[in-house]
């Protein structure tokens, strides 16, 4: 079995017009810069992102978006702090929005990888984010409906990869990637390093079943 | 902008006073903003363990100069190092540890809170801005401590401890004690109780800058 | 017991007869008795990798006799190896596995199996006995290919492929291919279909052992 | 901070009569049978056990059932070779029994540590163990209603911890142990080792934060 591709532009490839991908990272921590850079150069188009950000300043995300090939995102915090190509977008109307808050995104996403047909959570009871949702009410406390989550493809980064598609992490980089491997038809992880041996059972985050493609991107952020 | 005529506490005098109420052995998790500044004003020999939605527990003393890791990083962004005891994990378990209550203590800061404990702290009316919520609607329905720490009034003078609140609200009944420059206030059954006044401000003065009643 | 007058296979022969239809690069979960015998026969050159429920991902072959490692097992409770490539994970990532769709083929037993789909494979109508369920009703809801394996009839010559399963269910309209000692039938939206019978069998001669009825 | 306890004994002294307790494992490998001996000499009465077995033979899970101290098993799978025990006190209607399908137990498990609601899952359903349970069905798939299953007490089996009482595993010991961590009030686990050094943050498959009390015992099942 042997998972790793040769290069980010050969990983990109099967992603499609119209696909709803997931883009692992939190700030600019663990996000698959490699692999956003050539879904810019691959050229797909209408996008649904599934990420926490909507990206900063002209990289990652935000270069998706500033080349208007985003036309949904589904993230929790879309405002960071030079997210001006998102705000831009919005403003104008030319980009729908989801929002989700930090844990249920995760927890849908995770549903989604689990087979699970949804999950009631008291997050956002009550608020204007639960509006149109399912609630009820379980011991005198409130919850929400959820719904999973699933995305086409999951672009991922990773710390350490084998070709077996398992990976490991590296501290806080870790974050969203390994709930979205499990959610995806089709994962693609970018690793900074792509071990020669198997990673040793013990230490695998990700195991590879997960994971459907591996390539190695050298570069940190 | 200072309440007029009050004393009012600076952000640090702020910081040290929650501080003072963060126990030995607690898993705390701060806000961005504010409440980030609390970590430093901890009591010596307490030992606080820090909780970041982004995946860590154990947060340590920001890095120096020239050795900060890009990919250690807290849920403000900004670079951070891991405590000892500290722990990695990813995004599902980061929010198990928020949502089922196993955190004991969230100090956030607010717009608006009510003084049957609700807060708003996430959107505020004006549609020009795209909404973002990040973690505060998670960490308000799971962690049984909720404080909020803040100015007591608006740059404009107007009140933010409230009747009810007119912002979207973050959570609902959630807000268990409130911490501002000018005073400490408990939520109660009853409303607003006052715990203590900034040195030197008479609860009448307060009151007046409060358009929840504060019983004592 | 074989049923009278018709050619079955031994249960090594069923292994491999099965084992010939899992894919290279197969991620697959072998239930307890029979089925764990098929990665035995699976032909060379192919890289199956084995999902076990209590949290790996990679089994290997057995260990030599006095280096099992006790805390190393499969479901079956068996001592087990850890293949090149493996994982551990703990029960809720597992049963994700099972349950999301991201194992390939499961090979199990079964009591009976119904021209619907229908698999009854975990509890008889003898209540004496205590229920147990282990992991089968995630299994057959969660993989897509699933496999059965089993003796046509049951020693006492009845069968076990029937219009419909009277003991309780396991899952409804789950079962993809039924691998016998005399025959192999894929389950159709019409019921039953014969894909082969064992050497020198005739159709009508595993019809007569079969209630439901064999589509060609 | 420092969650190391001195000896089971002291670990398990909380443990009330009546109370709900989870039991780490999967067969033999995983169970905390240093605490689980400890749980028998303390005397506690009465006790509902979570637990995918029901033990076996004479040790363990089985050593509380055959003295007549467990009053309900919620368990998906109790007949394990061996489980005499068991089957003669449910024979005898002695003892109280919820089976639950492996993957839904483990997620109920998960549902209580994560403060959800509850959530909807394809398993069962259809089947006697959905019976007057709510179903649903979405997109043509039918999903059957699971509540959380919390407990006052987990007793857990590790490789390794620390005094902050993270935790590392071994093998296919990881099984319950880390779900069952998450969901109850009040964690005890017995660990191989008991290192002086903390966990590399990297290496932490339980957080401390799940984990109240550490004791070490040393012996191997």
């Amino acid at each position: 079995m042997d998972k790793s591709v040769e290069n980010l532009a050969t990983a990109v490839a099967p992603i499609t017009d119209g696909a709803t991908v997931m883009i692992g990272g939190f700030g600019s921590s663990g996000v698959p810069l490699g692999l956003i850079d050539a879904l810019f150069e691959q050229g797909a188009n209408g996008l649904t992102v599934i990420s926490n950000n909507a990206g900063a300043a002209e990289v990652g995300i935000a270069r998706l978006i500033k080349a208007g090939r985003v036309a949904k995102v589904i993230c929790s915090y879309p405002r960071t702090p030079g997210s001006i190509w998102f705000e831009k977008r919005f403003e104008a109307g030319e980009i729908a929005l989801e929002i989700v808050p930090q844990g249920t995104l995760a927890e849908r996403i995770r549903a989604a990888g689990a087979g699970l047909g949804g999950f009631l959570t008291p997050t956002a009871y009550g608020t204007k984010l639960a509006e149109g949702k399912e609630t009820r009410v379980i011991d005198g406390r409130g919850y929400v409906l959820e719904a999973p989550l699933p995305a086409d493809f999951a672009i991922i980064r990773a710390e350490c990869g084998d070709r077996w598609g398992n990976l490991r992490f590296h501290a806080t980089a870790r974050n969203f990637n390994p709930v979205m491997a499990m959610a995806a038809k089709n994962t693609i992880a970018e690793v900074r390093v792509l071990s020669e041996a198997a990673l040793p059972p013990e230490t695998v985050v990700t195991p590879g079943i997960f994971v459907q493609s591996v390539v190695e991107y050298g570069e940190r952020p | 902008m200072k309440a007029m005529g009050l004393n009012a506490l600076d952000d640090a005098q702020l910081a040290a006073r929650v501080a003072q109420d963060i126990p030995d052995g607690a898993y705390v998790n701060l806000g961005i903003g504010k409440p980030t500044h609390v970590s430093g004003y901890v009591p010596e020999g307490r030992e606080v363990i820090y909780h970041s939605e982004n995946g860590i527990l154990g947060l340590g003393p920001t890095p120096p100069l020239g050795e900060e890791d890009p990919e250690l990083i807290d849920a403000s962004k900004r670079f951070v190092t891991a405590a000892p005891g500290a722990a990695y994990f990813e995004h599902s378990d980061s929010f198990a540890m928020m949502r089922g209550g196993h955190i004991d203590i969230a100090v956030l800061g607010a717009y608006q809170v009510a003084e049957n404990g609700d807060l708003a702290n996430w959107a505020t009316l004006d549609e020009t801005f795209p909404p973002a919520v990040g973690g505060a609607m998670d960490l308000v329905v799971g962690v049984p401590s909720i404080f909020v720490m803040m100015r007591h009034v608006n740059r404009d003078g107007s009140p933010k401890i409230l009747k009810e609140c007119t912002y979207p609200l973050t959570g609902l009944g959630v807000v268990n004690r409130v911490y501002t420059d000018l005073a400490v206030l408990d939520v109660t059954g009853d409303g607003f109780r006052l715990v203590e006044l900034t040195d030197g401000n008479s609860l009448e003065a307060v009151q007046a800058v409060t358009e929840a009643r504060i019983l004592t």
